[in-house]
């Protein structure tokens, strides 16, 4: 069991923790926005932790770069759809409550 | 090594499958959308995770297909609130 | 302990089972065409599991892309559609009955299917216009194949254009958010870099036509849904002969090879990978073009 | 040279479709006759060699099956694609100036009616020449498509209901007709139908096959459990596309699952099933007659003719002998020609009248004689009176019934000529006695002669196939499924 | 018990579920949703039979077919749509 692959393997456990905690707060949290916010959580940290353990593990420059690539670009859709459920929830909340 | 990536396959299903909660039992609609989004990502994550398990490098370009298109859900889902509100 | 793979696929055959049902048990069409996106996603891992990269690709690009936008597009109007009455008990009853039966005999054949001569692949995949074995079938051994789904697509928006009555040019109703178009500035390059990739890695591993012109189409909706450009008559000027481009282009490459060797769709020795980049890129221009047109079909300015 | 004939005659209507799409609407009008005329130009050169040298087999892609595609144009696919060049002509001349007449009351349909019919022109080509089976799938689904836009066409609420619930049964049988093509693969390890035939035993498999693709075909003909989706599709359907749809898309299905029961399930010795096949067909003859009887509408009444109709074709399956054979096919050119005649003069009438109900055809035939003569005609060939094909076609499958000591049918049979007299004759009856009843300014309109003369062509060619019916016969006898000859 | 096995068993229930929806249900929308599903279905059953062939390589036909059935599929969805908005425009029109 290399160093790499000790690092590897607690980025993963830090990733797989940040999903769980981004899905029970989807679950549990009582309001709307709280909810956006965990999920939010789940899409930045949790698969960044989980890209890097993948990318140590592969070990290959330009597999690590691809999985960069696909995180900026969830990440950015994440904060994206964040940012228009919110609005389109507080046009809703305005208009007719839900 | 590909025993460990599994069972983290098999979490993040199972995360998925919590999630499914929210799907079917969700107030409000924006709450369903919320968590197909969160599916999207874990849905990277499970590929990702068996790209490197199964070593199939095309399983990387299902994971860069789901991240290009998530938006496009949640966008027609904003899109019809908007109808309907109206 | 039973190993995690088989955990894996356990698990997840059973959630599609429970997802389908619970998407034809859904209260709402919203709840129903939701599950039917999540349901999607569970079947793009389940090509993944059974070393089906090629269809996974397209499950992607169809159950989290497309299926979602166009079900989610058609919502509105379909909630307001009138419907037939509901079906009886016993109607319900006998397509139950009829169910578990088609089950029951499906299930048998399954477990007794004898195992099969395997196909004389191995010799002839060499001489194939193609590396990858999957787009070999499709754009060499059954080349024919493709030419006709090619065509089912056209003649889907044709169809969509011929119940059109109003000349209107089709307007869907943008989301005007700034961050949504800041993101989709972002995004268009990032899909027609997406699509090439998918488009030439299609020659020699799973990737290919169909996949790139979904993502294209994805690019080409969200620059309609966030008011980016202006909306687009597909009907109009030059675009109907770029949607027929990939058909007319199989059709003119049949006839071509038809006049030069006798029979149709036989590439000349040689000359078979251009002519398959040929057809691919032609595919992609009317797949994506024909999903973009079927997206904003039926929105004329009366509609939204 | 024959094997370009082959593939152009599936190409050539897409190609023409293609080209038409680009044509501005008004174009396509003018440009859509010459594409039809145009799309018939590889048949007769085909015929005359398949008729001179036997079967031409096209392995496209220069691929042989089990890994190619395969065409086989043999007796039994020249005749169905001559039948649909016989009745693609006359119903161009009469589509043209039948949308025109509706383009005043606002449908724009003649504009799309040319591609739309081009696209499923190519699919009947396709199926009749298909030799594998998941080709046959996607002219299926080519043509099922092109049908539901031609049903849409007609504009009105219940046209747009009827074509939605065309699409959704007809996608679920293409479906069904998949899953069964998918165990046959599963079993033998190719599409091709002819090699299929030799790889299959009969396992819980193939049985399983046999019923889904069984069910999905017949759920697509219209066999009567399954034919409530009909009715309201053709009968709402502008008059062109209802002649299309029940002469000819209706019967396509019907021929790919003869071909696949004679030439794989008989000879792996399930032509038992073929029993329930047959006791749907008796039923269908009769409860279609039935309601056909009771309809006070001319193009419902019409429709359900094809329901019964369509019940004859069914009848072969048990009794299953060359001589059973021939005759259903000949019986299916005969009611194609008769009804195709049929749907074009009621659409003449509903024209000329303004609505279609069967009471207001009171002396209606002083207005237009030449239609009302069709619809005597198509009537005589339906009903099965000599000198028509439908006559011939009734007598042979009576012999055959009767060589088999086939009571059933038999008795189906007769009973169904006698209702088809019974159900076409108040469609003569209304027109032929009393004054017209003035029914607003259409009243008795005289129709232009070409819109009369198509119908007339195509009842002509009805009539004359009873006399002609040897050729026919001839082209199938090649044909013939080895299991039955 | 294979997985490609079990996806295709997955496959046939799927069909059979399928089945019930296209006919219990009787809003268009949630047919045409159960229809695609039962495509799905046959898919895992085609995909399911592939693997079954000897040796690493599965046999790239089955991956073809369903290709061209998914995009039949979503073609022919995409006109369902089209048509039932259609309708839906033209009852609200005549009332």
């Amino acid at each position: 069991m290399s160093v790499a692959t000790l690092l590897a393997l607690s980025l993963l456990a830090g990733g797989l923790f940040f999903f769980i905690a981004g899905t029970l707060g989807l679950l549990r949290f009582p309001d709307q926005l709280c909810r956006i916010h965990a999920l939010t959580k789940a899409d930045n940290v949790g698969l960044g932790l989980l890209s890097g353990s993948l990318a140590l593990l592969s070990g290959s420059w330009a597999v690590a770069l691809k999985l960069l690539l696909i995180w900026l670009l969830v990440m950015a859709a994440g904060a994206t759809v964040a940012q228009l459920v919110a609005a389109s929830h507080q046009a809703g909340r305005e208009g007719d409550r839900d | 090594m590909s025993e460990v990536l599994f069972i983290a396959a098999l979490l993040l299903l199972l995360t998925i499958l919590a999630g499914l909660w929210r799907v079917l039992r969700g107030p409000a609609p924006a709450d369903r959308m919320l968590a197909v989004q969160l599916f999207g990502t874990s849905g990277v994550g499970i590929l990702l995770l068996l790209a490197e398990a199964m070593d199939e490098r095309a399983l990387r370009d299902v994971a860069l297909l789901f991240a290009l298109l998530a938006v496009l859900g949640v966008v027609a889902f904003v899109r019809w609130r908007a109808g309907a509100a109206q | 302990m039973i190993s995690p793979v088989l955990l894996f696929d356990l698990l997840l055959g059973l959630s599609l089972l429970w997802l389908a049902w619970r998407t034809l048990a859904a209260h709402t069409l919203f709840e129903a065409c939701v599950s039917f996106i999540v349901f999607g996603l569970l079947m793009a891992l389940s090509w993944v599991r059974l070393d089906a990269p090629d269809v996974a690709l397209a499950e992607a690009a169809v159950g989290a892309g497309l299926t979602g936008v166009l079900l989610l597009g058609a919502l509105e109007r379909a909630e307001r559609a009138r419907v037939e009455a509901a079906p009886g008990p016993w109607w319900r009853r006998g397509a139950g009955l009829s169910a578990l039966l088609l089950f029951l005999l499906l299930a048998a054949a399954l477990i007794t299917l004898p195992p099969r001569p395997p196909l004389p692949l191995q010799e002839a995949l060499p001489l194939a216009a193609a590396e990858h074995p999957v787009t070999a079938v499709l754009l060499d051994f059954r080349a024919w194949d493709t030419l006709l789904e090619s065509a089912v697509l056209v003649l889907a928006v044709v169809a969509a254009w011929s119940l059109e009555r109003s000349v209107s040019p089709p307007r869907p109703a943008p989301v005007c958010s700034e961050v949504l178009r800041s993101l989709v500035r972002l995004l268009l390059p990032f899909s027609i870099l997406s699509a090439g990739y998918l488009l030439w890695r299609g020659g020699h591993a799973p990737g290919g036509a169909f996949q790139a012109g979904t993502v294209l189409a994805a690019a080409g909706i969200l620059l309609l849904l966030s008011d980016l450009r202006r909306p687009f008559d597909l009907r109009r000027g030059y675009w109907p002969l770029a949607l027929l481009s990939g058909l007319l282009l199989f059709i003119a490459v049949a006839l071509g090879t038809l006049g030069y060797g006798g029979t149709a769709l036989d590439y000349p020795p040689g000359g078979g990978a251009a002519l398959v980049l040929l057809l691919e890129l032609g595919l992609t221009v009317t797949i994506a073009l024909a999903f973009i047109a079927l997206f904003s079909s039926g929105r004329s300015r009366g509609d939204e | 040279m024959s094997e370009a004939l082959v593939v152009l005659m599936v190409l050539l209507p897409l190609l023409l479709a293609g080209m038409l799409l680009l044509a501005p609407g008004g174009w396509r009008q003018r440009m859509g006759l010459s594409a039809t005329l145009l799309s018939v130009a590889p048949l007769p050169p085909l015929l005359w060699s398949v008729w001179h040298s036997g079967v031409v087999e096209v392995a496209l892609g220069g691929w042989q099956p089990p890994l190619g595609i395969a065409l086989r144009a043999d007796g039994l696919a020249l005749l169905l694609l001559t039948l649909t060049a016989l009745i693609a002509l006359p119903l161009g001349l009469h589509a043209g100036p039948w949308f025109r007449a509706h383009a005043t009351v606002g449908g724009r349909g003649g504009e799309w009616f040319w591609p739309l019919w081009l696209f499923l022109w190519s699919s009947l080509n396709l199926l009749f020449l298909a030799a594998d089976l998941f080709n046959a799938y996607v002219g299926l689904e080519l043509g099922g498509l092109a049908a539901v836009a031609l049903v849409a066409l007609g504009g009105g609420r219940d046209a747009l209901q009827a074509a939605l619930r065309y699409l959704l049964l007809a996608l679920f049988a293409s479906m069904l007709y998949l899953l069964g093509v998918a165990l046959l693969y599963g079993a033998g390890g190719t599409l091709d139908l002819a090699l299929l035939g030799g790889r299959l035993e009969s396992g819980v498999a193939s049985r399983a096959a046999l019923v889904l693709i069984t069910l999905g075909l017949s759920l697509k003909g219209a066999l009567v459990p399954f034919h409530f989706w009909l009715p309201p599709a053709h009968a709402t359907a502008p008059a062109p596309v209802s002649a299309l749809l029940s002469a000819l898309v209706v019967k396509a299905p019907l021929v790919l699952l003869l071909r696949i029961w004679f030439e794989l399930f008989v000879p792996l010795g399930f032509g038992a099933a073929g029993e329930v096949l047959t006791l749907l067909g008796v039923v269908a003859i009769l409860w279609g007659s039935l309601q056909a009887l009771r309809q006070q509408r001319i193009k419902p009444l019409v429709a359900w003719s094809t329901v019964a109709q369509l019940g004859y074709l069914f009848l072969v399956f048990a009794i299953a002998t060359g001589l059973a054979w021939s005759a259903t096919l000949l019986h299916l050119t005969a009611h194609a020609l008769a009804k195709a005649a049929l749907f074009l003069a009621a659409g003449n009438i509903v024209l000329a009248l303004g609505d279609d109900r069967l009471s207001s055809l009171r002396g209606a035939s002083h207005g237009m004689p030449l239609t009302f003569f069709t619809v005597g005609l198509a009537g005589v060939s339906l009903m099965g009176l000599p000198p028509s094909g439908g006559f011939v076609a009734k007598w042979l499958l009576l012999q055959a019934a009767l060589e088999q000591g086939r009571w059933l049918p038999v008795v189906a049979i007769l009973a169904g000529s006698l209702l088809a007299a019974a159900y076409l004759f108040p469609l003569l009856r209304h027109a032929l006695t009393g004054t017209l009843k003035p029914t607003g300014e259409s009243a008795g309109r005289s129709l232009p002669l070409r819109l009369e003369l198509p119908p007339l062509l195509l009842a002509l060619l009805a009539l004359l196939l009873g006399v002609l019916a040897s050729w026919p016969l001839a082209l199938l006898k090649p044909a013939m499924p080895v299991v039955l000859s | 018990m294979s997985s490609a096995l079990w996806f295709s068993l997955v496959g046939a229930a799927l069909v059979a579920i399928a089945l019930y929806g296209v006919f219990a249900e009787h809003h268009p929308l949630r047919r045409l949703i159960a229809l695609n599903m039962m495509a799905s279905g046959v898919f895992l059953v085609l995909i399911g039979l592939a693997r079954q062939l000897p040796g690493r390589v599965p046999d790239p036909v089955p991956h073809a077919m369903v290709l061209t059935g998914i995009v039949v599929a979503v073609s022919a969805t995409a006109f369902a749509l089209a048509l039932l908005r259609r309708l839906s425009r033209v009852q609200q029109e005549e009332g």
